[in-house]
């Protein structure tokens, strides 16, 4: 029981808290802190994983600024409690299965062939010059793609949410 | 090395022309469209001029190259030009004959509202007829070949709105395409067996080989199957049905392209194969005998015929037929000899008569006509020149190649040579019957007032010629008249042949492109009946040869006088005579007349059961019981089936997801699966 | 402090986990916010993996990917989002249930 | 778990974390209280009052007491609240405004019983980013106190301080990235030491000397949109919202948000020292006690000049109206950062 198990299984343990807090909380806004928790809790099993840059990107992209987003709707809309609906048969029907089985076979896979292999406390240091090095020289086509995804992602959302009158106004 | 001619010019200035007139032409005036459409034919024609002076300082063939077509693996076909004294006298001729009917068109057309689509039209045929002529390679050949097809029939089909003229159109277009198969059928196999169809390494390829004598091999099937080609662009039999019905075209049409140039280019294309023909005896011989008849045949079609045209179109097929007899024999260079001078007077004669058409306000049947003499004197005079040259009568360019063409036939077999002075002396018969009936006697049409009124000025072009009065045509057509009845009296002087002092000229020019291409001595003896060797017509000829020539020249000029005589007989004497001799032999004349029902056996073989079979089985049968059926089974399929998976598409969002999860749950698992049994 | 292994598989067993936890919520879910708050869970849970196997294998470019999947992530939330303001300004309600007819 | 893990021993290690940890804690807590007093003076000083004077010499002793009246106040929970997250909100905003102090130096390190002690309770080499990620936390207890007080004008507060800080936090980063480009690291410590020296012999070696001042400038206006402070005080504007998200709050969690709302200004403010005026570095003279001592003397200084100017500006500058706010974010800051970073970038290609 080395303490870099201890810390992985500590922060395992609220990765998993909060994904079945996740789903089993009513309300959206509980859901998100709890998933809030688990990105948290990831970002120290990156620090474990030695990715400290991951890490705080982590922490800064999606615990700060998207999750803030989704909070964000979830006050602005006033989400409530979710009401009980009859759904559909079908999730329950296939879906559930479905991922069951499937994850049961990944398990499966996993424990079969890499049990043996570990990785060491702070495997891969990724100083963040040589993630830049990646990003900027390697991977540099993808980056600019992104960034153009990003773009784009700005314009929809703000023709989406703008009222419609108000796009009606730009438009006509 | 050889200079650059550019000879892509001579094509592209007409369809210059032509896209001009087609896309402005509508808006702008009739001078303008004039001016559009001399230019460019003039310019081409000009060209052409300027080619033939820098000719002697080409090393022939000259070939010029402009740019890649296609390309599949060793096989590639370019846009080349190729230019040797055959495809020159095919150059003038066409851009010379073309600019002159350009010229009388203006006034011919002058009336007629579409003035800018006919020019344009005209333009387009030239650019066609000058690819075809030019062509560096079978397909591009081809191309012409098709374009001129298509020109043909957007001007035979010019007043569509007439019926007549537009099924006359379609029906050339259909019996021109029965001819291309054979021709494509032809390319293919050149493609199969020698991977090209440039000219150069086809003939490459083909010279080494030896004549097919013994049986029909590949050069005899090529052969026969360009023939084919040819007999449907150049009217022989079987395919000659078409032409006659062409007439319902403009008469400069008629001039153009179903005298002068078009038709010809069967022939063309037959000398331009002369290699392949000089080996496959076989196919010479069908060249032959089809041409052979064909000119008899429709020469004794033009006896019966009243309508000035058709009697010219008839003469036209026995003409060409005359043509095709000279390639039969092997006498190419006759044939292209009379292939101009063809051009010459039959242009002419086309010309003429529809000067003659326009004078007498529209009408074509000649019984209505006659004593036009003294009324439309240069009609009278250029016309008469050329029926003298037609034929036959000594001086006169056509005696000089048809006796060129008879000399030769004769050297082959005597029957050629026989049917051939037998259609001459009908041809002369009709021809001055023609004369005769039109210009002599005294007028037996309706009074002036009748002239050129709405009905006739329909039939033909002369819209703007309402006013009454019999009259001789403007300048703008007369010109062109006088320019080709000059031709065609001295047109022949460029081939008079050994025996009459002269050294064939012609035949010289020629000789390049078709001697010394003959297959090695032996075979040319074992084809020593058919297919007269080249060699015989080079250098003065063995005394005994020039006697004999001379005598048979004597003979077909007999027979030309004969039929000028009869003519006279029948037509100028005594023209009560005809009905009575038709009367006598009614059950003939009736055949005759109906030019021994051939369209109607046509229609009964072809045309009705190929009809009824398209009715009933494509039709009834296939399109709908088969393919619309299929279609609209599929379409109900699809909705029925689709009423049923309907229900999976909920527009529920987690149902989505729960199919998604499940599918990939079977992708996941069969990847396990497949992964664990590959290890 | 004593050099420590953790197995490669615990990692993987957990990014898994978070996975299926996604699915899960995605399926069983009813509030558009909570689904997209499970697609989230889901990127999250690969993005474990991800890092897990780049100090596995000692491949940078494995965190490389991260942030790939972070910024596709958050263009996700941006459209997201507003599509889910603009199907409650049209349907006054969040529950995908009823949100059935494929339109907005 | 950083490198001088490996010079202690764990136990030492621990030990020593601990008590940096509490002093650091205790310092900081004395030192938002005493900002508050120092506030109120200033500002009354402005306002030519003479602020708190009653208790103890110049009130010194106000803080203290205001301690006490927040203890002892009755600490009521309206019904119509939702309860967990009422209670959480609070402890969220102080613990992130505290956790953030933890990777600030506030020294060069020092020789303690012949141990090598740096002043600063952890140095992860990703200090920066993780001040950044801390404080971008930060917005969660406002807005979630906001929004579960159940109160529309808290709500409205929420909604503002989300957006605002969201807003803000990107002209934040990339303000600070020029910085970053220049010193070429994330830890606090190294791009401290990049700015020892001098320019011309009497220039300090800063970085808002060093070509940030534009930098420094965006830093700032986003700094303080970022602690809610005036002229970006909207969430808590009290004129319109009456207080905005903690209207509901009273007692010990509205003395929460008091403290994390100037533990944050302090943080920023240490940021601000560490980042573009040179942190610890200053004249050293005196004796080597002295010499040892001073950096930090001089680092304090720098930060309350921050703190003094944060009051300054809350005396004199008015408040934004909302859409003001948001357009001068995205419409000035936003370009204005990304053409400050451009330039850097170019500048140090250079």
């Amino acid at each position: 029981m080395s303490f870099h198990l201890i810390l992985f299984l500590a922060f395992g343990a609220v990765c998993v808290g909060g994904a079945v807090n996740l789903l089993a909380q009513r309300h959206p806004i509980n859901s998100a802190l709890s998933l809030i928790a688990v990105m948290a809790a990831l970002a120290g099993e990156y620090l474990l994983l030695g990715a400290e840059f991951v890490a705080a990107v982590q922490v800064i992209v999606y615990a700060g600024a998207i999750m803030v987003l989704f909070v964000f709707v979830i006050m602005l809309l006033n989400a409530g409690v979710e009401e009980e609906t009859k759904g559909s048969r079908i999730a329950l029907l296939f879906g559930v299965p479905g991922v069951l089985t499937s994850s049961v076979l990944m398990v499966w896979v996993v424990l079969r062939h890499s049990v043996t292999e570990a990785v060491p406390i702070g495997a891969l240091p990724g100083h963040p010059t040589d993630i830049a090095q990646l990003l900027f020289h390697d991977f540099l086509l993808p980056f600019e793609v992104t960034s153009v995804l990003i773009l784009i992602a700005i314009m929809g959302a703000v023709v989406l949410a703008s009222k419609p009158e108000a796009t009606a106004r730009k438009v006509g | 090395m050889n200079p650059m001619l550019n000879l892509w010019l001579i094509p592209l200035l007409p369809l210059a022309g032509a896209a001009i007139n087609g896309f402005f032409g509508k808006r702008s005036s009739r001078k303008a469209v004039t001016t559009v459409a001399l230019f460019f034919s003039g310019a081409a024609f000009a060209m052409a001029l300027w080619v033939a002076m820098r000719f002697s300082s080409l090393s022939l063939p000259y070939q010029e190259y402009f740019a890649h077509w296609l390309r599949s693996g060793s096989f590639s076909v370019d846009f080349a030009f190729y230019l040797d004294q055959l495809s020159l006298v095919m150059l003038l001729v066409v851009t010379g004959v073309g600019f002159l009917i350009h010229v009388y068109s203006i006034g011919y057309m002058w009336g007629d509202p579409s003035y800018y689509r006919f020019f344009s039209y005209l333009n387009l045929f030239m650019f066609f007829m000058l690819t075809l002529v030019l062509a560096g390679n079978y397909l591009v050949m081809f191309i012409g070949w098709e374009g001129v097809g298509l020109a043909s029939y957007l001007l035979i089909g010019f007043w569509f709105t007439k019926d007549s003229a537009a099924s006359a159109g379609k029906k050339a277009f259909i019996v021109n395409r029965i001819g291309d198969f054979g021709f494509l059928i032809a390319l293919f196999l050149l493609i199969r067996h020698f991977g090209s169809l440039n000219f150069n390494q086809v003939f490459q390829s083909v010279l080494p080989m030896s004549a097919e004598t013994s049986g029909a091999g590949l050069l005899t099937v090529i052969g026969i199957l360009l023939m084919v080609g040819a007999c449907g662009k150049s009217a022989q039999i079987p395919l000659y049905i078409w032409l006659p019905d062409a007439m319902e075209g403009p008469t400069p049409v008629s001039a153009l392209i179903h005298a002068a140039t078009m038709v010809t280019a069967g022939v063309y294309m037959v000398s331009r194969s002369h290699v392949i023909f000089e080996r496959a005896p076989i196919a010479l011989t069908v060249v032959a005998i089809i041409g052979t008849l064909t000119a008899f045949f429709a020469a004794t079609i033009g006896i019966a015929q009243t309508d000035i045209k058709k009697v010219l179109a008839y003469s036209t097929v026995s003409q060409l037929g005359y043509m095709f007899m000279a390639c039969g024999v092997g006498a190419f260079s006759a044939g292209i000899f009379h292939l101009m001078t063809h051009a010459f007077f039959k242009g002419l004669l086309f010309l003429a008569a529809g000067s003659v058409i326009h004078a007498v306000g529209g009408e074509q049947d000649m019984r209505k006509m006659g004593g036009l003499r003294k009324k439309i004197p240069w009609t009278f005079w250029t016309m008469t020149a050329a029926t003298l040259a037609i034929s036959g009568i000594p001086g006169f360019s056509g005696f000089f190649s048809k006796d060129e063409i008879l000399w030769r036939s004769y050297q082959a077999s005597w029957v050629y040579w026989l049917v051939g002075v037998i259609t001459a002396f009908i041809t002369s018969f009709y021809m001055f019957r023609l004369w005769f009936m039109t210009f002599f006697g005294e007028y037996r049409g309706e009074a002036d007032t009748e002239h050129g009124h709405g009905g006739h000025s329909a039939s033909d072009a002369h819209g703007g010629h309402g006013h009454g009065g019999i009259h001789e045509s403007p300048r703008v057509m007369v010109i062109p008249l006088v320019v080709l009845a000059v031709l065609s009296v001295v047109g022949g002087y460029v081939g008079v042949p050994g025996s009459l002092g002269g050294n064939n000229r012609f035949d010289k020019f020629l000789g390049p492109v078709f001697h010394g291409s003959a297959p090695a001595k032996e075979h040319s003896t074992a084809l020593g009946e058919k297919g007269a060797p080249e060699q015989e017509t080079e250098g003065p000829e063995p005394q005994k040869a020039v006697s004999t020539e001379l005598m048979f020249t004597g003979i077909s000029v007999v027979a030309a006088f004969l039929g000028l005589g009869l003519a006279w007989q029948l037509y100028y004497r005594r023209p009560e005579l005809p009905d009575k001799v038709a009367a006598s032999f009614s059950g003939v004349y009736e055949v005759v007349l109906h030019k021994y029902y051939v369209d109607e056996f046509y229609g009964a073989l072809f045309v009705k059961p190929l009809i009824n079979f398209s009715t009933r089985i494509l039709w009834q049968g296939v399109d709908q019981k088969v393919i619309d059926a299929a279609v609209n089974d599929a379409g109900d399929g699809a909705k029925h089936v689709s009423d049923e998976v309907r229900h999976m598409q909920s527009g529920n969002i987690r149902s989505y997801a729960g199919w998604v999860a499940a599918g990939s749950a079977v992708v996941i698992a069969f990847m396990i699966w497949m992964w664990t049994g590959a290890r | 402090m004593v050099p420590s292994y953790v197995p490669l598989s615990y990692y993987l067993l957990l990014s898994g986990f978070l996975f299926g936890c996604g699915v899960i919520g995605f399926l069983i879910k009813r509030n558009i916010i909570t689904i997209f708050m499970s697609i989230e869970l889901m990127l999250n849970g690969v993005n474990l993996s991800f890092v897990a196997f780049a100090a596995h294998w000692h491949a940078l470019a494995g965190q490389v990917f991260v942030f790939f999947v972070m910024v596709v992530a958050a263009a996700e939330a941006a459209v997201g989002l507003a599509i889910i303001i603009a199907v409650y300004r049209t349907r006054e309600t969040l529950n995908v249930d009823q949100v059935n007819l494929l339109k907005l | 778990m950083g490198e001088e893990a490996k010079a202690l021993s764990v136990g030492v290690f621990i030990l020593v974390s601990v008590i940096k940890s509490v002093l650091v804690l205790f310092v900081l807590l004395t030192a938002v209280a005493y900002t508050v007093w120092l506030e109120r003076k200033v500002v009354g000083h402005m306002q030519n009052r003479w602020g708190p004077t009653r208790v103890g010499p110049f009130g010194l002793l106000q803080p203290a007491a205001d301690g006490l009246k927040f203890l002892f106040k009755e600490d009521l929970t309206p019904p119509h609240v939702y309860k967990p997250l009422f209670l959480a909100a609070p402890m969220m905003a102080v613990i992130f405004a505290l956790t953030s102090i933890s990777v600030i130096p506030f020294g060069n390190s020092i020789p303690i019983f012949g141990y090598n002690i740096p002043l600063q309770i952890t140095d992860v080499n990703i200090g920066l980013l993780l001040i950044l990620g801390v404080t971008s936390m930060g917005v969660y207890g406002v807005a979630l106190a906001g929004w579960s007080s159940n109160n529309k004008y808290s709500l409205l507060g929420g909604l503002r301080a989300s957006a605002q800080m969201v807003s803000y936090e990107i002209a934040l980063g990339l303000s600070l990235v020029g910085v970053l480009i220049q010193s070429g690291s994330f830890s606090l410590r190294t791009i401290v030491d990049a700015q020892g020296g001098r320019f011309l012999g009497f220039i300090p070696r800063w970085n808002i000397f060093h070509g940030q001042f534009i930098g420094f400038f965006i830093y700032l206006m986003a700094a303080y949109a970022e602690t809610n402070r005036i002229p970006f005080d909207l969430p808590e504007a009290e004129t319109e919202l009456v207080a905005g998200y903690h209207t509901e709050y009273s007692s010990m969690k509205f003395a929460m948000f008091f403290m994390a709302e100037y533990a944050n200004m302090i943080t920023v403010a240490c940021v601000a020292t560490l980042l573009f005026f040179g942190g610890w570095h200053g004249p050293l003279i005196g004796p080597p006690l002295v010499q040892a001592v001073l950096p930090v003397f001089w680092f304090l200084a720098k930060v309350f000049c921050f703190l003094f100017l944060y009051i300054w500006v809350r005396g004199t500058l008015p408040r934004f109206r909302y859409d003001q706010l948001m357009s001068f974010g995205w419409k000035f800051l936003l370009p204005l950062a990304i053409a400050n970073l451009v330039a850097t970038a170019i500048a140090v290609a250079w």
